[in-house]
């Protein structure tokens, strides 16, 4: 009897590792968040996007948002970004990657930041040409949309993989959106920026941790 | 009687099953080699032929290599590839088509060629990807507890829905010609075994590597595509997605050779005096999804190759921009599919008018109109497939036709409702635990029946296709229909196959707990999907909170049913021990009169068969008596 | 002999009773619930459609339900421990098939003719492919529904615009020409009563005739990738023809830039053929 | 079920000569639908013909002689099988033939692969092109596996004057090889029509 119950036991606690297992290191497996930074002038999120992930990432030929810093010297790959709710939130997008062009031309205008404009190098503007889009910034649910221009593809000096920095050729674009009641939001990318998938939506495109991810309000 | 028979030496277990062993483990092993050997073989496939691989990193001829590689692997190391080696140099098999008496486990993880225990195996290998399967719907109920994403995020809730639903249709095509028609066909016609029983053994071990392959989806990210895999979304998929293409692809063999089996040997090896008007009900089931099997799954392979070879080929099978279509993988998956729901149902019709007689105590009533329902909802089911497509776009003109061809499937259903019916009448019931589950699956397959004709018409199809109301209507068919089936089966057989008693009392306990929870899971889903939630999505609007949590709860018990079930195989099997009689039940088929268990040879003698296969009621044997069959077959 | 009652009459008479019972219940209670509501005309006929097939399949339920139910309470074996007793060795009865098929033919036929006309009337708010096979009579107001992966876009050709809310005129009949840019999708505004595919490279057309004002909402009914679950939005029907001009021009003025660089208006856009290479 | 025992300790030998015929002729049922599926896409694709591209390019037409030359190959590989197999005394010569036939009809539809001049990207039609003659290729060495043990077990069989083998049944082997193998040129035949010549 005290065999059989061995026998039993053990199968059943074989299944539960599994099952555990299965929970924590694949389903619960969501990449890390990063709370925007708090300063005088409000609250500031610094976001980097690049041609391709840092060499020793699993995927390191896939595009991806970072999260940085003003100076843009600190460079994590998180893309679940806390930010406060009812407050407003100044965006920079370090921006590194050439462009690919919008499928439908319609994304290219701004929508659903403060005044609807964002800046490009300084430069207010409230769209660009479709077939200069690199990546946009896009929070459906919430109507925000935000058209990220693309290095010139003759620019010296482009940065291939992560961390990039701001001596290499990139685009800074601005822009603040307002947060509403707390939740969680999604947000992801509507160029088709995918190398080598179908219709450029594979891959980084429909993972988060790439070119997909949250914004937590809390 | 020829002189010639037989005349294939025999040959002792020891020779095949010498040196290397030829069991699950050297299997595993060999898998594991042939999988990374092929693996790194298509590692040096990076050219013209895998044309993304450069920006995309990930080289899906290497994945797909390397599964066959597994697969290969695998299934050498149980011995399936010396045979086939041996018959190309002009030997005959080494391995013997029925197996002697053998003492011990280690027949339960090999190659095995006497029926029934491929169909133990097969109890047990798709008993395990079922619960696989079913941990992953309780993690999809736990995940919609709340209306937004809130414990696995949007992209693992969408593995978690493709991997159960693959899990499950895919490996529970089987879940009833596997472990209950590998194991009665050969006793109910009176053949000693399967008409090619090498194959039979390959059919369990292939759907095995398939459940294992698509569990490795997760070490590639899983597959965002359902089971359905659509494309040209499927395209887009990650090297998860290759898991799935594997999984049904192996799947799709595997129904092909288990149905071609069972279809053969019943044609060909009935014993003397079973004809076709006296074939037992379930055989007549066995006969029609078999049929389905032989023609629908190959269609399954052809498009999972073109899946393939899209993905690895680069041709451009269902990429519209280069003159492939997303409506072609539309069709090809629902002619296979549409059938392959019948290939989950008929069984259960099979099952429940099987156990009906037994315990109503009457012979089976109006025997021809269900044998033609089964074999017309099998006809009919190669009709209706585009009642899949209705609001896709498609040529709007066919829809009146798929509508009528789709509700007429529905008569044949209605021959087994009224045979079921109509043989409970004026019987002497007794309300035993298969008998429960019977009455479970009439039903639940009569509000799965119901529910299909809101989804068969139309104009009402506008609002529920793709809702869960859908998603109600087919659980209500397949698992209400096919788990209770089942359920009955392994209740009613279950004692004769593994030789033990299962407890009465606990399994009463499982079925009202299985009943109530199912219908409190799945009817509540009818009015969640008409109030307009889409299936597979991740969040849902707030109102439906309420329901949803309901049916999360529901489905928890449900869950713990069926622990409950496998409680009580375990209990009964390792605790309380009670050897079940020959013929607990005081049935008259044939399998009942043979001793329990039932020796590898099943019949000293090939039996003759004369007259019906349900010899009950009251002007055939004297009330009170035992079967006066006993001892006589 | 156990003395018999008439087991058919005392069915049939519980059956007629039930069916007295349950379908008021259904016609009158259940029915005016049945989705997806009166806000358009194509909804409309689709909770007249679940009616009556509400309607008609209350007593088959209530038949075989009963029938269960009936001969577990009369023929139920009550002593099991006792001898084990068979019931009459009755195998069929050809009356009773023929009129079982009679009965269930004509109530398929029935469906299946009833849901055709139903169908051929207004084209029930199904997306229709790009030839339809119904197209309800009037001047229509055409929309472009655009699925991408993972909004909805809608193009109203006549105003030259592109906008992501949906917001039509009351009694219009609308023109919807769902199509897609890469994967399957499929455009489900639930109260309006219109479910279309979105297919690449496809224009699916669906018909449906506005009422009133009404809010309604859009979500996407097959799975397209990651974010399926969150693809979604409101729309709504406005509250007069003015009200829709006047949104019609705000939209115009917001969306100035973007359309000035649309693509001309097609019924649909393929990627070409480097899509593959994003 | 009223059984009695027939006093047969063996299955009756016919069983198994019927069991090869029957599986033979149920697995010709399973490759029509499996050969169905492309020949549904062809004709699909044709049809419909999304986005203008049937076939992308000028040069997306096999040449048609070498599909000829294939085709009579293999349609020469079934006929001599299926002859063969029902002349006791030539069966082993002409399998032997036929499985030569056959290896040469994979040969040439590697040529053709190497002479063709586009490739599988280009189009619907040369998706199926690729896609039907590669899964034909494969299905014709399953052919050819099958067709080298029938025709092995015979030989071997003969060899030893058929001392301890059944030799109806191996003769029975070869012949629903023969079914299915014609069979399935059949559907070659069609295919090749449709692809090369059409």
């Amino acid at each position: 009897m005290a065999k059989r119950s061995l026998l039993v036991l053990s199968v059943a606690l074989a299944t539960l590792v599994g099952i555990a297992a299965y929970l924590f290191l694949y389903l619960a497996n969501v990449p890390g968040s990063a709370r925007a930074a708090q300063t005088s002038s409000g609250v500031n999120l610094y976001l980097a996007t690049v041609p391709a992930a840092a060499a020793n990432d699993p995927h390191p030929t896939w595009v991806s948002y970072y999260v940085t810093n003003k100076q843009d010297t600190n460079w994590q790959h998180k893309t679940t970004f806390v930010v406060p709710a009812n407050s407003l939130v100044h965006v920079t997008v370090y921006q590194y990657d050439g462009a690919s062009g919008l499928r439908n031309p319609f994304i290219s205008q701004a929508s659903g930041t403060v005044g609807g404009t964002f800046t490009l190098n300084g430069k207010t503007m409230n769209a660009i040409d479709p077939a200069n889009a690199s990546h946009v910034f896009a929070l459906p649910q919430l109507g925000i949309s935000v058209p990220l221009a693309g290095v010139a593809s003759n620019a010296k000096d482009q940065c291939p993989n992560a961390p990039c920095t701001l001596s290499q050729a990139h685009m800074t674009i601005t822009f603040t959106i307002k947060t509403g009641a707390a939740g969680l939001y999604r947000w992801q990318c509507f160029v088709p920026c995918a190398a080598g998938y179908i219709d450029g939506f594979g891959g980084p495109m429909q993972s988060i941790g790439y070119m997909d991810g949250y914004l937590k309000v809390v | 009687m020829t002189a010639t028979a037989n005349r294939v030496p025999a040959q002792s277990p020891a020779r095949q099953r010498g040196l290397l062993g030829f069991n699950m483990l050297t299997g595993i092993i060999l898998g594991v080699v042939g999988w990374w050997v092929f693996y790194l073989l298509g590692g040096l496939i990076q050219g013209y032929t895998n044309h993304g691989f450069s920006q995309t990193g990930q080289n899906d001829v290497q994945i797909m290599l390397g599964y066959l590689g597994g697969v290969i692997g695998f299934l050498g190391g149980l011995g399936f590839l010396n045979y086939p080696i041996q018959r190309m140099m002009g030997y005959p098999p080494n391995i013997p088509d029925h197996e002697v008496e053998e003492p011990g486990l280690g027949k339960y993880f090999r190659l095995t060629t006497d029926h029934k225990v491929v169909s133990q195996q097969y109890f047990v290998g798709i008993a395990f990807f079922f619960f696989v399967g079913g941990l992953n719907a309780m993690l999809i109920r736990t995940e919609l507890l709340s209306p937004t994403t809130h414990v696995f995020g949007a992209q693992q809730y969408l593995t978690l829905v493709g991997v159960h639903g693959s899990m499950m249709m895919g490996m529970m095509t089987s879940g009833v010609l596997g472990p209950f028609a590998n194991w009665l066909v050969p006793l109910m016609i009176g053949s000693r075994r399967m008409a090619f029983p090498r194959m039979e053994s390959l059919t369990f071990w292939l759907l095995m590597a398939a459940g294992v392959v698509l569990i490795t989806t997760v070490f590639f990210g899983g597959f965002q595509t359902g089971w359905t895999g659509y494309e040209p979304l499927a395209n887009q998929g990650t090297a998860g997605y290759d898991a799935y293409l594997g999984f049904f692809g192996l799947v799709s063999i595997s129904m092909t050779l288990l149905g071609l089996n069972l279809a053969v040997t019943i044609a060909t090896m009935r014993a003397p005096g079973m004809t076709w008007s006296r074939l037992p009900i379930f055989c007549w089931s066995v006969v029609a999804t078999a049929a389905l099997m032989v023609l629908a799954a190959p269609m399954l392979t052809a498009t999972l190759l073109m899946g393939i070879s899209d993905r690895t080929l680069y041709t451009a099978f269902f990429d519209p921009g280069l003159g492939g279509s997303a409506y072609l993988w539309q069709n090809l998956f629902w002619v296979f599919g549409h059938p392959e729901v019948y290939v989950l149902a008929i069984p259960g019709f099979g099952i429940v008018l099987e156990i009906l007689p037994v315990f109503a105590r009457k012979p089976l009533w109006g025997y021809k109109i269900a044998v033609s329902g089964m074999l017309g909802v099998a006809i009919f089911s190669f009709f209706v497939w585009q009642h899949h497509l209705f609001v896709s776009g498609m040529n709007a003109d066919l829809r009146p036709f798929y509508m009528l061809s789709t509700e007429i499937i529905s008569l044949p259903t209605g021959f087994t409702f009224l045979a079921f019916m109509a043989t409970l009448w004026r019987g002497r019931i007794r309300l035993t635990v298969p008998m429960l589950f019977c009455l479970g699956w009439a039903f639940n397959f009569l509000f799965g029946g119901i529910s299909g004709v809101f989804n068969s018409d139309t104009p009402s199809d506008v609002t529920t296709h793709g809702s869960f109301f859908v998603m109600a209507h087919f659980h209500y068919t397949i698992m209400g229909g096919l788990l209770f089936s089942v359920m009955a089966a392994m209740y009613y057989w279950g004692p004769k196959m593994f030789g033990y008693k299962l407890n009465e009392r606990l399994g009463k306990i499982h079925f009202w707990v299985m009943f109530l929870a199912f219908n409190s899971t799945f009817g509540p889903l009818f009015a969640v999907g008409f109030l307009g939630m889409p299936r597979r999505v991740v969040t849902y609007a707030t109102n439906l909170t309420g329901l949803n949590d309901w049916v999360s709860v529901s489905a928890y018990v449900l869950g713990l049913s069926l622990l409950l079930f496998l409680f009580n195989m375990v209990y009964s099997w390792m605790y309380k021990r009670i050897p079940a009689e020959d013929n607990p039940w005081h049935s008259r088929s044939i399998e009942f009169q043979l001793p329990t268990p039932v020796p590898a040879q099943d019949f000293d003698e090939i039996p003759v068969f004369s007259g019906d296969p349900y010899p009950y009621g009251e002007a055939l044997a004297p009330a009170g008596a035992e079967p006066a069959t006993a001892g006589a077959y | 002999m156990r003395s018999e009652p008439n087991h058919m009459r005392r069915f049939v008479a519980l059956w007629l009773l039930a069916n007295a019972i349950m379908l008021p219940i259904v016609i009158f209670v259940l029915a005016p619930g049945m989705p997806p509501g009166n806000g358009t005309e194509q909804a409309a006929g689709q909770v007249v459609d679940n009616t009556v097939l509400l309607a008609l399949s209350t007593p088959v339920a209530l038949g075989v339900l009963l029938f269960l139910g009936y001969t577990i309470w009369a023929f139920r074996e009550r002593n099991l421990d006792g001898p084990v007793l068979d019931g009459p060795a009755v195998t069929g009865n050809s009356s009773v098939q023929m009129w079982w098929l009679i009965t269930t033919t004509a109530l398929v036929l029935f469906l299946a003719g009833f849901g055709s006309v139903r169908l051929l009337e207004d084209g029930s708010g199904g997306g229709q492919g790009p030839s339809p096979l119904v197209v309800p009579s009037g001047k229509a107001l055409q929309v472009q529904v655009i699925g991408q992966q993972w909004q909805f876009t809608y193009r109203y050709p006549a105003y030259g615009l592109e906008t992501n809310s949906l917001v039509l005129p009351p009694d219009t009949l609308v023109e919807f020409h769902v199509t897609s840019l890469d994967v399957i999708h499929s455009f489900w505004a639930y109260q309006l009563g219109v479910k279309a595919d979105a297919n690449p490279g496809v224009d699916n057309i669906a018909y449906v005739e506005t009422r009133g004002p009404l809010s309604f909402e859009v979500r996407c009914a097959e799975l397209c990738g990651v974010w399926h679950g969150y693809m979604y939005n409101p729309g709504k029907v406005a509250s007069s023809k003015a009200a829709f001009a006047s949104w019609i021009q705000s939209q115009q003025q917001k969306y100035s830039a973007a359309s000035k660089v649309l693509p001309p208006y097609s019924h649909t856009y393929f990627p070409g053929p480097n899509g593959r290479s994003g | 079920m009223d059984a009695v025992s027939s006093g047969y300790q063996q299955e009756p030998h016919q069983w198994r000569l019927r069991s090869l015929s029957a599986g033979a002729k149920m697995w010709c049922g399973s490759t029509s639908g499996f050969m169905g599926a492309f020949l549904f896409a062809y004709f699909y694709l044709l049809a419909l013909d999304p986005n203008h591209s049937w076939k992308i390019g000028k040069n997306v037409n096999p040449s048609g002689g070498l599909g000829v030359a294939i085709m009579a190959v293999f349609v020469l590989s079934g006929l001599l099988l299926w002859l063969g197999s029902r002349r006791p005394a030539d069966e082993i010569t002409t399998g032997v033939v036929a499985i030569v036939l056959a290896v040469v009809g994979i040969a040439l539809q590697f040529v053709d692969y190497g002479v063709l001049g586009f490739g599988p990207y280009r189009g619907g039609y040369a998706s199926v092109f690729y896609g039907w003659t590669a899964v034909f290729t494969l299905g014709a060495l399953g052919g050819i596996y099958w067709m080298e043990t029938s025709v092995a077990a015979l030989w071997r069989a003969r060899k030893n004057g058929f001392a301890d083998t059944d030799e109806e049944l191996l003769r029975v082997g070869l012949q629903s090889c023969a079914l299915w193998w014609s069979y399935y040129v059949a559907l070659g035949v069609l295919m090749y029509v449709v692809l090369y010549l059409v």
